[in-house]
């Protein structure tokens, strides 16, 4: 009889084991073959290289010009959703750098500048509607508190973007990468109050540490409600 | 009368049984079409409802689960006489079981599996079921373990798997006859597959009865438990007519009694088509029939319980749904429910009338229709009589949907069962052989004894 | 993640309700509703269709009880025999959600869709929901609703230019899956990240629900009812109505309590959220 | 809200908004989408446009007449939610159920998008050049009074420019006309108190003793009296106010009354004047007026119990100041007037005048003081169209055809006119009949001003300016379409304003001074004005008259038993569809009825006792018959009605205008009698006698109420306790 179950307890056995590996392992990996995310058909093909890349003293026309990232995507400082910033915004330079007025790329913006239509750019991280992600959270938290690189910051869910072209997703963006991070190398301080002492809730990303002076600011890691993410 | 012929050669029952794989009487196939066209209409009724949304079952905001539930409740219930029969009457050495556990204990596999459909069928997002699955994921989430319905979910496939092992351990020995009697072909690969090398050793067969024993000890608190567990989907809740302690014993008590019932149906209309009468004789019916009169006392009496316990104590909000229950819109069902469950079992008591095949089979269908409604009953009221007034209901009828579907899963039973009766042999023969074995040395030591006392 | 993730939640699920042993802190959103006050004019009903993207599900729906209102303006009258309700009728402005402390819902849920934020809200996820619909079956005031179909793809429910009203900041629903009154949670998250911010705690009055924005005649507070300075604390401290209890004490002495906050169904121990102010009728006329 | 120095019309055209942004998927999308989507982006934003955060505007209401100054949500360039104005002294923040149902006005799918011109029975898009020159072509040697014009209340800069057109036209024939108006208590008021519409503090009363008046639903200003009413429940030092609604069908504000009184209907005057009498202090003319009205006379003419009427007489007498209140319940018969001056004759004898009862303040400039409808002027309109006097027919903001009483015959008398233009924002019954229908801009997106006719704290003009891009390129507002009409008449003089909004900035900027903005130049004033939605005013105290001549008043004799049509037709005006005009907004469609709890349908109320009597059950499908016509409706049995009566709420049962609103209900306006009150000429509307019967069929009425009803079974759910048995004095 047990020839006939080797097969059954292989395949079970083989089954658990990915299974928790997977589990373990959590990052969903992207799909598309070079690693470095799907491709979005951008109207103008803008070089992400060109202005926020590292300058290069021997070639001035091959590098980047360094340009923080705050300087263009303004919002995500000041707003849960960081936008796309205004045509008016790419003018404000553009206008005045004649050098590449000729290019087409540029030729392009000019259009869509003299017809005062916003160019109708896509959207490369589109979270699923129901994702309640907080930029400027994340940016006062990483840029103003613990004053860490932009590019750093921005890069832990945005990836390289200065060594890209039209910007691509790198990263999953899938919730247990969320709380990937969360978890392991992010705490987050709540506010006080959070459960402590084993009394918490029906999800928490880790269990909340209790310190010694907790009627101040007991400190919790992650959101510890489904409803900080979801809404 | 006896249970059963001593005198009937092996090779008969060899004989008689492999026949009902090959050739049942014409009617086999009449009920196949029915079931069929029921299965069809249901899975229609399904595939309208899965693109529309549940909005077509006509369920609303108190009215929340409908038919769906009641019926799921019934199909486990039907599942559990065939454990009784199977295991139960086994530890009990209860021998006349043996021609009729084979396919007792098949209804139980799939009247649970029914029972499963209508879990699926009910959930709103069939497309994501599996979120309540404790699945190892990257999001570390996992189901919620304090709910009912999830150890529902957990007890059911238990008892399924168990069930189906239980079967299929069973049926080993009478496989390999099917094997050795079998002339090429397909189902004489897939027996001679399924009967796992079966020689009929000393060895083996050691083996075999301590598996079986084992199997069968581990299904029976499983059976019992299962019901009790569905019954705490309610008795867990906080509703009017629910929250009752004794809803446990008395959904196992209905389980027993709804499945006593459908074993009774199914034997009528076995005996006749694949022409077991020699096997399923009157005598065997005559016991299960007052087996199931015991139960229906039984159930009648926590019937009385819950009802006193409920009338008796302080809650005004469940007596006022035992008061709409027997007055209200459901009253013609909640009284056909009293009817059909504890006066029509009635008939059983007349001796008469327990061997008599016409009498017993619409006896039997109408205690079958009277625990179908006694689930509804449990199910609807509740709903539109519950805490909040404001919210009752006024627009309860399923829609057809709603009757598709309870239709469409009888359908999809009787074309399991049947294709099983078809396929497997729904009539044990080794234990029938043992059967005859034992009442033939039992009638020759007794005919000894008698000489003896000449 | 992994089992060890699975023990160490498994154990804290829900032990017992936050307040056993220990109060919210600092936030715990709740409502006090005075009936006296509200006139039964649906402004509140209409502000929850348009913040929380409710559907319309019109009168072929209504009529089988499928309607989406997350709050129900009801109205009661007294039929004692008199010929007409000549003190008028009492009604309750907005059954909805009560936010209990210890909520049915929560514990049957078999996916964990629903259950207890932080702040006393009973959360619901649209996401996680497979519609099994037990929450709903152990909700005794029925306030959870149900998509019984897919509005969002049903005609006539958002036409193209109406689903530019919708609110960005809510989740559109679809088939299959549970929703009921959140509390108007996205304007409670949008100002508790204002609050923190700045290092400190949302204020009293910073924050209004939709209803309680619209009430014309103000008979409805939502706030915080650990800040002792919020007004929602006040209304509960001044009628002796305490968050924990099944019975209040006020309610045990033998004459009759001279305040008018109850909570509904209070007996059952969900420790609901919102304290209703009795309707007043002068005795005089 | 606006600080910056933008014009906020060159903000509207440079944003950069497409209404594609809106993604449905709601919970199916799980998964992360990849260049699907398009950002919303602008061309050029502001400081205050940021993704993800809501601007707020203010504007005003324009769902009903009330005057609500409004505060609209506004995302990426959509109008998301109407809430109110905080400093609006009008509604203070608050916003009523069919105020915010304005962006449902606003994103209607059933709006008209293009100028149409009658084809047959189609309509075909025109061009707007082409609209104006048919109208220009039509009016060509037309005489001045061959032209009208028949339009709702109107006000503001929209009134002047109006004005000015009709005279270039050299016309008067301006009939201003609202289904749904005190037009009877004006007339009242004004020989009582010397004015129209006084302020009315309920907040500063003890008793408000009202007939009739629906002050919290639908009567004059809704949202600011449900304020007040709030105030006047807290009580004037500590002391709960106590309203009395005197009234044959419940209105909202008789389902929130501490005691409500049926009265037989008609007779709310012998109540008045009976009440008078029992106070036993008035004097004089007066006395010799109500001696006569004793207690057992009143009580057995009303139907109000002798006791009933003693324990109010004695609440008035024991807490004062009090205030009497004349509604439309008592103003709707043949002796409205009458009924209506008994009411207010009781206020001057309990002293409220100039206590309860105040002066309004007066507008400084008169020309934009609204011009109030009334249905006298409909009764006009009509007779002029039937004696086919007009060749050309403007009408706006009503819609007649659908409001006008049955015995009117008012769509075949239209028809009768010769060229027939209607702005229109849907397809409503009265557009259909028109041969041009010029296609309007909603509320949310026009320019305007507007004077509200119930003033409340100072005068005040609200502004009403767009809150959002055009949703749909080729409607016009109002003000627009006039001003393209006046420059054919006199281009030389307004050829200076390009649009309907350079007309109001400079009418305001030239009015700078009166309007507060003295020393500020023109950019900041502007700016300051529209940030603000309100300019409000000083205004001046109207002078108020305490002293009625109560010479002419004298009440009829209760009306005699109508054999054939015994009951009367009380037609139900409800807080959320009014006459019916924005029945096309599923909101207040779905939004159940206060009182009865329906939704989407009509219905026909009846006592409890008349419908045992006639064996009506509820769900019956009856038949409503007047002398006009009949009605086919569902029954709802209520308890809130006299036996003697019937009620049928008027807004639904449109047979156009849209999905929403089509063929749901039925119109008891088309079975209405062609009854007029003596004095004004304004519609009795509640004259109508009617008489009911079974048809056998009977449906399931759509309602929120469950299968208990009203019932609470025993819980404590809503609950309600008298004054004696609690202390309110330590609430919070």
């Amino acid at each position: 009889m047990y020839r006939y179950l080797r097969l059954p307890i292989l395949l079970v056995g083989l089954f658990l084991a990915v299974s928790a590996y997977a589990a373990n392992n959590s990052q969903p990996a992207l799909t598309t073959e070079d690693g470095l995310g799907p491709q979005v058909q951008q109207p103008i093909e803008f070089p992400h290289n060109r202005h926020a890349g590292l300058h290069d003293a021997s070639d001035p026309n091959k590098g980047g010009m360094e340009i923080n990232c705050q300087y263009c995507h303004t919002y995500a400082r000041r707003s849960a959703v960081a936008g796309i910033p205004p045509l008016q915004k790419c003018m404000g330079c553009h206008n005045s750098i004649d050098s590449v007025k000729d290019r087409p790329r540029i030729k392009e913006l000019f259009k869509y500048w003299e017809a005062k239509k916003p160019i109708p750019w896509k959207k490369v991280h589109d979270l699923p509607d129901f994702v309640r992600f907080n930029h400027e959270r994340h940016v006062k938290r990483f840029v103003e508190q613990q004053n860490r690189p932009v590019q750093e910051a921005c890069g832990y869910c945005h990836g390289d973007v200065k060594e890209m072209t039209v910007a691509r997703r790198q990263k999953p963006l899938a919730m247990g990468w969320c709380a990937s991070c969360h978890e392991k190398d992010h705490p987050v301080t709540a506010e006080g109050g959070t459960p402590v002492d084993g009394q918490a809730y029906w999800y928490s990303f880790q269990k909340p540490v209790k310190t010694s002076d907790s009627a101040l600011a007991p400190k919790a890691k992650g959101p510890n409600d489904c409803w900080q993410c979801h809404k | 009368m006896k249970d059963i012929r001593e005198d009937i050669a092996w090779a008969k029952i060899n004989q008689d049984v492999l026949k009902s794989l090959e050739a049942p009487r014409k009617l086999y196939w009449v009920i196949l079409f029915f079931a069929l066209l029921a299965f069809g209409f249901g899975l229609g009724c399904e595939v309208y409802q899965y693109q529309t949304g549940m909005g077509v079952a006509n369920l609303n905001n108190p009215q929340v689960w409908g038919l769906y539930i009641a019926t799921f409740i019934f199909w486990i219930g039907m599942s559990h006489s065939g454990t009784l029969l199977s295991a139960i009457l086994h530890l009990m050495h209860a021998d006349w079981r043996k021609p009729i556990y084979r396919f007792a204990e098949a209804m139980t596999t799939f009247s649970l599996m029914t029972a499963g459909l209508f879990v699926m069928v009910h959930i709103g997002r069939l497309w994501m079921f599996y979120y309540a699955l404790p699945y190892p994921n990257d999001r570390g989430i996992w189901p919620n373990f304090q709910s009912p319905l999830l150890w529902d979910a957990m007890a059911i496939f238990t008892y399924l798997s168990s069930s189906v092992l239980f079967l299929f351990v069973g049926m080993i020995p009478d496989l390999a006859i099917v094997r050795d009697n079998m002339h090429a072909g397909w189902r004489k690969k897939l027996y001679t597959l399924l009967a796992l090398g079966w020689e009929g050793t000393d060895r083996q067969w050691r083996n075999f009865r301590v598996t079986y024993l084992t199997i069968a000890c581990f299904l029976i608190p499983l059976a019992v438990s299962v019901h009790s567990i569905v019954a705490s989907d309610f008795a867990m809740s906080q509703q009017p007519g629910w929250h009752v302690t004794s809803f446990p014993p008395y959904f196992v008590a209905g389980a027993l009694y709804s499945g006593c019932a459908a074993i009774i149906t199914l034997f009528i209309m076995l005996r006749y088509v694949f022409k077991f009468e020699e096997y399923m004789t009157l005598p065997i019916l005559k016991k299960i029939v007052r087996l199931t009169f015991a139960i229906a006392m039984i159930w009648t009496y926590l019937n009385a319980v819950e009802f006193a316990s409920v009338w008796y104590s302080h809650d005004a909000v469940s007596k006022d749904v035992l008061i709409q229950k027997m007055t209200g819109n459901y009253a013609p069902f909640w009284w056909g429910m009293i009817f059909c469950g504890s006066v029509v079992p009635l008939v059983f008591a007349f001796k008469r009338f327990q061997t008599n095949i016409p009498v017993l089979f619409a006896t039997s269908l109408l205690l079958n229709l009277g625990m179908w409604l006694e689930r509804w009953m449990i199910v609807a009221p509740t709903f539109s009589h519950g805490y909040y007034p404001w919210t009752w209901d006024h627009d309860q009828w399923p829609s057809m949907v709603q009757w598709g579907m309870v239709f469409g899963s009888f359908g999809w039973f009787t074309l399991l069962f049947l294709i099983f009766c078809k396929v497997f042999p729904s009539v044990s023969m080794y234990e029938v052989k043992e059967m005859v074995y034992h009442r033939t040395l039992h009638l020759k030591k007794s005919e000894a004894a008698e000489e003896g006392a000449h | 993640m992994s089992v060890s993730n699975l023990l160490e939640n498994w154990a804290q699920v829900r032990h017992e309700h936050p307040i056993n042993d220990k109060p919210h802190d600092p936030y715990k959103w709740a409502m006090a509703i005075d009936l006296d006050a509200c006139t039964g004019c649906n402004a509140c009903s209409v502000a929850c269709y348009a913040e929380n993207n409710l559907p319309v599900v019109g009168r072929e729906k209504f009529q089988h009880g499928q309607q989406m209102h997350w709050m129900r303006v009801e109205r009661y009258w007294d039929e004692d025999g008199r010929e007409f309700p000549d003190q008028g009728f009492q009604f309750l402005p907005m059954m909805m959600c009560q936010q209990c402390e210890a909520a049915p819902c929560e514990t049957v849920c078999p996916v964990a869709a629903t259950n207890h934020t932080a702040d006393g809200l009973n959360s619901q996820i649209y996401n996680r929901c497979i519609g099994s619909r037990y929450c709903s079956a152990n909700c005794p005031f029925k306030v959870r609703y149900f998509n019984w179909y897919d509005y969002p793809t049903t005609d006539n429910v958002w036409p193209a230019e109406m689903t530019q009203q919708l609110n960005p900041d809510v989740s559109v629903r679809g088939k299959g899956v549970m929703e009921k009154c959140t509390f108007c949670v996205q304007r409670l998250s949008a100002a508790k990240v204002v609050a923190k911010g700045e290092g400190r705690i949302v204020r009293e009055g910073e924050v209004q629900t939709a209803c309680q924005q619209a009430c014309p005649t103000g008979a409805i507070s939502f706030g915080n009812l650990v800040n002792p300075e919020s007004r929602v604390h006040k209304q509960w401290e001044a009628q002796q109505v305490v968050l924990d209890k099944d019975k209040q004490e006020k309610d045990e002495k033998e004459e009759r309590a001279v305040l008018r906050g109850y909570r509904i169904l209070e007996e059952l121990r969900a420790y609901p959220s919102v304290m209703y102010l009795e309707r007043v009728r002068e005795s005089a006329v | 809200m606006i600080d910056s120095g933008i014009d906020r019309r060159d903000f509207l055209k440079v944003l950069g908004w497409s209404g594609a942004a809106v993604a449905l998927s709601g919970c199916g999308n799980t998964s992360i989408e990849d260049g699907k989507e398009t950002v919303v982006s602008y061309v050029e934003a502001n400081d205050y446009m940021v993704p993800g955060i809501g601007v707020y505007f203010n504007s005003t209401c324009a769902q009903c007449d009330a005057g609500c100054s409004i505060n609209g949500r506004i995302r990426e360039g959509r109008v998301l939610k109407l809430e109110g104005n905080p400093d609006s002294a009008i509604n203070k923040g608050k916003l009523c159920g069919l105020g915010q149902a304005g962006v449902q006005h606003h994103y209607n799918p059933d709006r008209v998008r293009e100028p149409l011109l009658r084809k047959g029975n189609k309509g075909e898009a025109i061009s707007w050049d082409k609209a104006y020159a048919l109208i220009a072509e039509k009016m060509a040697g037309v005489q001045g009074d061959e032209i009208a014009l028949l339009s709702g209340g109107v006000s503001g800069h929209l009134k002047v420019l109006l004005g000015n057109y009709l005279d270039s036209l050299n016309t008067k024939n301006h009939f201003v006309y609202e289904a749904v108006a005190p037009g009877v208590v004006r007339a009242a008021n004004q020989k009582a108190y010397g004015v129209e519409m006084p302020r009315y503090r309920l907040d500063k009363a003890k008793v408000i003793l009202s007939f009739g008046a629906d002050f919290l639903g639908a009567w004059v200003s809704p949202v600011h009296f449900s304020q007040q009413y709030a105030q006047f429940r807290k009580g004037v030092d500590g002391q709960r106010g106590v309203l009395v609604q005197v009234e044959s069908k419940m209105t909202l504000t008789g389902a929130n009354a501490d005691r409500w009184l049926a009265v037989k209907p008609g007779t709310e005057g012998v109540l008045a004047l009976g009440i008078i009498n029992a106070l036993g202090t008035a004097a004089g003319e007066v006395a010799d007026l109500v001696k006569e009205y004793s207690l057992v006379r009143v009580s057995r003419e009303t139907g109000v119990s002798v006791s009933q009427i003693e324990k109010v007489t004695a609440l008035l007498k024991m807490r004062s100041p009090s205030l009497v209140l004349a509604g439309s319940a008592a103003e709707g018969y043949a002796h409205g007037s009458q009924n209506a001056a008994a009411i207010n004759l009781l206020n001057q004898v309990l002293g409220n005048v100039g206590k309860t009862i105040e002066a309004p303040v007066s507008v400084p400039f008169p020309q934009m003081v609204p011009s109030k409808g009334n249905t006298a002027a409909l009764k006009k309109f009509n007779d002029g169209l039937s004696a086919g006097k007009y060749k050309v027919v403007f009408s706006f903001g009503a819609n007649p055809v659908f409001t006008a009483p049955g015995a009117f015959k008012f769509k075949d008398n239209f028809a009768k006119a010769g060229f027939k233009v209607a702005f229109a924002h849907y397809l409503d019954e009265t557009a259909l009949q028109a041969d041009l229908v010029l296609p309007l801009d909603s509320a949310l997106e026009d320019w305007g001003t507007q004077v509200p006719e119930y003033l409340t704290e100072g005068a005040q003009i609200n502004i009403q300016q767009p809150l959002m891009e055009k949703l749909h390129a080729n409607t016009r507002g109002v003000g627009d379409i006039v001003l393209a009409l006046l420059k054919q008449k006199k281009s030389e003089e307004y050829k200076s304003y390009e649009d309907y909004y350079a007309y109001l900035r400079s009418a305001l900027l030239q009015n700078k001074g009166a309007l507060g903005g003295g020393g500020a130049d023109d950019d900041t004033f502007w700016t300051d004005t529209l940030s603000r939605g309100i300019v409000k005013l000083a205004g001046s105290a109207v002078g108020l008259t305490g002293h009625q001549n109560v010479a002419g008043l004298k009440l009829p004799a209760v009306a005699e038993e109508n054999e054939h049509y015994p009951l009367y037709l009380i037609p139900g005006v409800t807080a959320s569809l009014r006459d019916g005009r924005h029945t096309n907004q599923p909101w207040l469609q779905e939004s159940p009825d206060p009182l009865t709890t329906i939704v989407w349908d009509s219905w026909v109320e009846i006592h409890p006792k008349k419908a045992t009597e006639l064996g009506i059950v509820e769900g019956d499908i009856v038949e409503v018959t007047s002398r006009t016509g009949s009605v086919k409706a569902q029954v709802y049995i209520f308890p809130g009605i006299h036996p003697e009566a019937v009620s049928i709420p008027v807004g639904r049962g449109h047979d156009a205008m849209g999905r929403y609103a089509k063929g749901y209900g039925v119109n008891p306006f088309q079975i209405m009698d062609a009854v007029f009150e003596v004095e004004t000429g304004e519609l009795a509307m509640h004259e109508t006698r009617v008489k009911i019967h079974k048809t056998g069929q009977r449906v399931l009425v759509v309602k929120d109420e469950g299968a208990a009803g009203a019932l609470q079974m025993g819980r404590k759910i809503a609950s309600r306790v008298s004054t004696d048995q609690i202390d309110l004095s330590k609430e919070v």
